[in-house]
């Protein structure tokens, strides 16, 4: 359970979000929407602890993100699968080594973990991408992957930021298929996107939640869609 | 503690997290050159320290700690000079021992000159007084000179092993700027090294994050570094040090004019004096690296 | 031609070219730690060859190019033998002249011994030969000792200055190795720079490739990272030329026992030559960061 | 004019590109699709001489790019504006400095274009942002100063690679405008983009042709949006 209570985020200048409060329950699906530099991106950073409030808390599981150790932070981090806008990579690992690293670093045996990888990327449709680099991949691929490597650990919460950026109607739909399957295993989704057509397309498979950013503040959305 | 912890995980290996940080990259080709390269140069400047140093103990163990004096007077005279001379000697600070030579001993002196037949007797030879140096003391020459002047005229101070003073001050100086220059070569070592452990570091800031987002710990980060560079310095100074020893090994010795830098090198258990500078050389990278590392890393947040 | 114009556009600066390279770096420091820490190594090695190769050339001077041999025999035998010595000195080559000494040579030598009035007629006083060595030509002692041996079994020869010949061949040892470590540490430095330029080129990747996407010719690129280079390497040895001159300037002189390494430094217009130090610096990095510069961008194509 | 003429295009593997044929006359408008992987951004990058034609030929005025030297090449790109699928900038420069940079690396002088500058930043909604740094940017801000930076040194050819990919519809709509209207003051507009909606309302403001690359071939779509 991610818990956010008047929340607020300033980079320096003027405070960016204000008095923010959320409760998102295990197993809820959530898409966060609002104008380029309205600040979802540091809203999802806030609720992975990348970035610490400036006031007010966010608790993960109960714990304030500003009272952790980052040795707590980091171990917090394999419970929650991010992709980030902007997906980087170890370009020198193949894909398939970057959608294990999760596994790699929180110590345990990819070997084991062989069979999820390669339904993985064959449902991310990359299963002939598994041995290319990362600076060999298109754009769309990269999101791709980005799902693929947040997805691995099997984590409790999955954070999106615009995974479909870069990508056509028919992937977009099956990345979506994927998400809504994960959330009826149980795990938390939340999604920042501004494409309402996939908002729109997900009101028949999942019972979502549309968050707005605007002017500081966080909105519900959803009947104006 | 912590850092033995870590020194020994560094030699048993972590394949793991090796494998996450990019294998080359011209930081870390700098890395094993510059430690090659000091390494070299630390390994010429240990054999000059220790050769000079060799040296300087070899010409100071030479220097026979000893002086003669030579007494010429008219016969009548040469008696109550010497003993003038030496109740002057006897109050001098830094002298052990002064002994007037007798005939036997003056003859064998002079023997070389006008062979074993010489009439000693007969002859105005002057008498030789033998003076041997406390060792611990320093003996004033020039004071000992003016005394010896206003008490016996005719002595004069044979100052024949003083010559090689200088010398062995000398080489006592080359050894200690030997080892200036090799605690210099191994401080730029360090902070060589600390910097390009800093520029990889910078270098490889998108793998910091990545591995951040996915949950690792700034140990784990850290010690891929540090493993990295550790090994990269070690080995460079390893070779470095070996191409130094054969260097060393290699300069031409001509023991005919045996003297001076001729023997430049290492001496039997000496040999093993230069497999230090890898060992110092791995110590100084894990410690910079791991520095460098964790505070990278802090600054990161 | 094309290194020339781009040389002097360094020095009249771009400030154009140069605002698209980041500014500083680690990799930059590196660069300037690196070059100044060489740069002082190599204003010591430079001390250490220019002190040592004007001692070589001092103690050679004073050699005084002679050696006296002395021919005991029994009177009668005396001049026989005299006259055979010399005779092998006339075909022995790198002998200038010959001289036997006369009476009153003798007896001047003799003096302090014996005072003047000694009857050198009447004593089996050996007889002197006065030998002035060419100073073109190598003479071998052993072999003239032996040659003698066989013609005047009496003489034998007093190489009284030939102590010195192995300090100024230690000397000039001493020298050969000042300026060999001076190679390396200008070969270390040359190859440091470069790595480091390669380093920084493949950490600014994305930059040439923005530049590259915006129009940028690649001598425009290239010219940005040598001249910040450049100006680096330059800037850094500069500095640490600086600090080893003042270095070397204070080494304690104490001209009291005034000897061998003891006046280690530069003297007179002797001083300008450690400024050559930061210039060759810099002619290093640029042709360095130029052809790593050039060859990163064709790679990168 | 750009020309291809039957060019394949292979990164060593199978071909990914193969007997394309294109005429992209001067003051046309292009959107270019296709699914994600397809080859877009290779086709942009072959476009401006990024990548050279493993077969066939590519002519910029006319001249091949394969016979062009680099520095021919570094010239006719600054006739091209491009903005990359992943822009990257010059980080330690201001967004400002960045979207002049152009001007700067061909020797020209910054100032007098200030007016430009300014327009244009406030049209891609930035002139808040003209002193921030590349980093400080949200990813929706990323693709705009990219924009801004290709429009700058007003170049006869606009190569955008999914402009929109990270931008919100209000957002999008004010960058297709400016596209629209540069492209009626003459210039060449080729945009890669999987977003049917904003292809959908192009049809309003201009007469553009809709290329699709699908199974290594370039189509003309257009009757099916
Ligand atoms: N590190 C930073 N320092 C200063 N300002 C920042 C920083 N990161 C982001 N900002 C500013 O904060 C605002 C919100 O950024 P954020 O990335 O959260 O937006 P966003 O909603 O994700 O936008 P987009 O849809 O374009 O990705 C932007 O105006 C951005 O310029
Ligand atoms: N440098 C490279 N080396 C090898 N393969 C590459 C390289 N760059 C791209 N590819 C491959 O070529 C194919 C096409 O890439 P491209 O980037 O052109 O696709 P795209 O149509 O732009 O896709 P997207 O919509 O996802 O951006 C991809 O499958 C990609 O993996
Ligand atoms: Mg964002
Ligand atoms: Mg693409």
């Amino acid at each position: 359970m991610i818990e956010l209570d008047k929340v607020a985020y300033s980079y320096g200048g003027g405070e960016l979000l204000s008095d923010i409060s959320l409760t998102v329950q295990p197993g809820s699906f959530h898409f966060l929407t609002g104008p380029s530099g309205a600040g979802k991106t540091t809203f999802l950073k806030l609720m992975y602890g990348d970035l610490l409030a400036t006031a007010g808390q966010v608790r993960l599981s109960g714990v304030d993100t500003r009272t952790m150790s980052r040795d707590q932070i980091a171990l917090a981090r394999r419970k929650i699968g991010v992709v980030p806008q902007n997906s980087q990579f170890l370009d020198h690992l193949s894909v398939a080594d970057n959608v294990a690293l999760p596994l790699q670093v929180a110590g345990r045996d990819a070997t084991e973990a062989q069979a999820d990888l390669e339904q993985l990327l064959s449902w991310v449709g990359l299963s002939s991408h598994r041995d290319a680099f990362p600076p060999e991949l298109s754009g769309g691929e990269r999101q791709r992957v980005a799902l693929a490597r947040a997805v691995m650990m099997s984590p409790d919460v999955i954070l999106a930021d615009e995974p479909t950026g870069n990508i056509d109607w028919e992937m977009s739909q099956r990345i979506l298929k994927l998400l809504v399957e994960l959330n009826k295993m149980g795990k938390t989704v939340m999604i920042a996107t501004h494409d309402l057509t996939m908002i729109r397309a997900s009101k028949a498979q999942v019972q979502a939640r549309v968050l707005r950013i605007a002017n500081r503040r966080l909105q519900l959305a959803g009947a104006d869609l | 503690m912590k850092a033995t912890t870590l020194a020994m995980a560094l030699m048993v290996g972590d394949p793991h997290s090796d494998r996450v940080v990019p294998p080359t990259g011209f930081t870390a080709q700098l890395t094993s050159f510059t430690s090659a390269a000091m390494a070299f140069l630390a390994c010429f400047a240990l054999a000059l320290s220790v050769s000079s140093g060799r040296l300087a103990d070899r010409w100071a163990q030479e220097l026979s700690q000893s002086l003669t004096i030579r007494i010429s007077a008219p016969g009548d005279q040469l008696a109550v000079q010497t003993q003038a001379a030496l109740a002057v000697l006897e109050t001098t600070p830094g002298i052990e021992e002064a002994r007037p030579l007798d005939a036997d001993e003056q003859r064998a002196l002079l023997a070389p000159w006008f062979g074993q037949s010489l009439p000693i007797e007969e002859l105005p030879v002057p008498q030789l007084i033998d003076v041997i140096e406390a060792s611990d003391a320093d003996l004033d020459v020039d004071g000992l000179r003016l005394r010896l002047q206003a008490e016996a005229p005719g002595a004069v101070i044979d100052d024949h092993s003083r010559w090689r003073r200088p010398l062995v001050q000398a080489a006592q100086r080359l050894r200690g700027l030997s080892a200036l220059s090799l605690i210099l070569i191994t401080g730029a070592m360090a902070a060589m090294v600390t910097l390009a452990a800093h520029a990889a570091l910078s270098a490889n800031r998108s793998v910091i994050e990545v591995l951040r987002q996915v949950g690792a710990r700034d140990d784990y980060i850290a010690k891929a570094f540090v493993r990295r560079f550790t090994l990269r310095a070690l080995g460079g100074a390893a070779v470095g040090t070996i191409a130094g020893m054969i260097a060393v090994a290699l300069m031409p010795s001509s023991e005919a004019t045996a003297g001076f830098l001729t023997d430049l090198g290492f001496r039997g258990l000496g040999w093993l004096l230069p497999a230090t500078i890898p060992i110092l050389a791995g110590i100084v990278a894990f410690a910079a690296t791991r520095f460098a590392a964790l505070r990278t890393l802090r600054t990161m947040a």
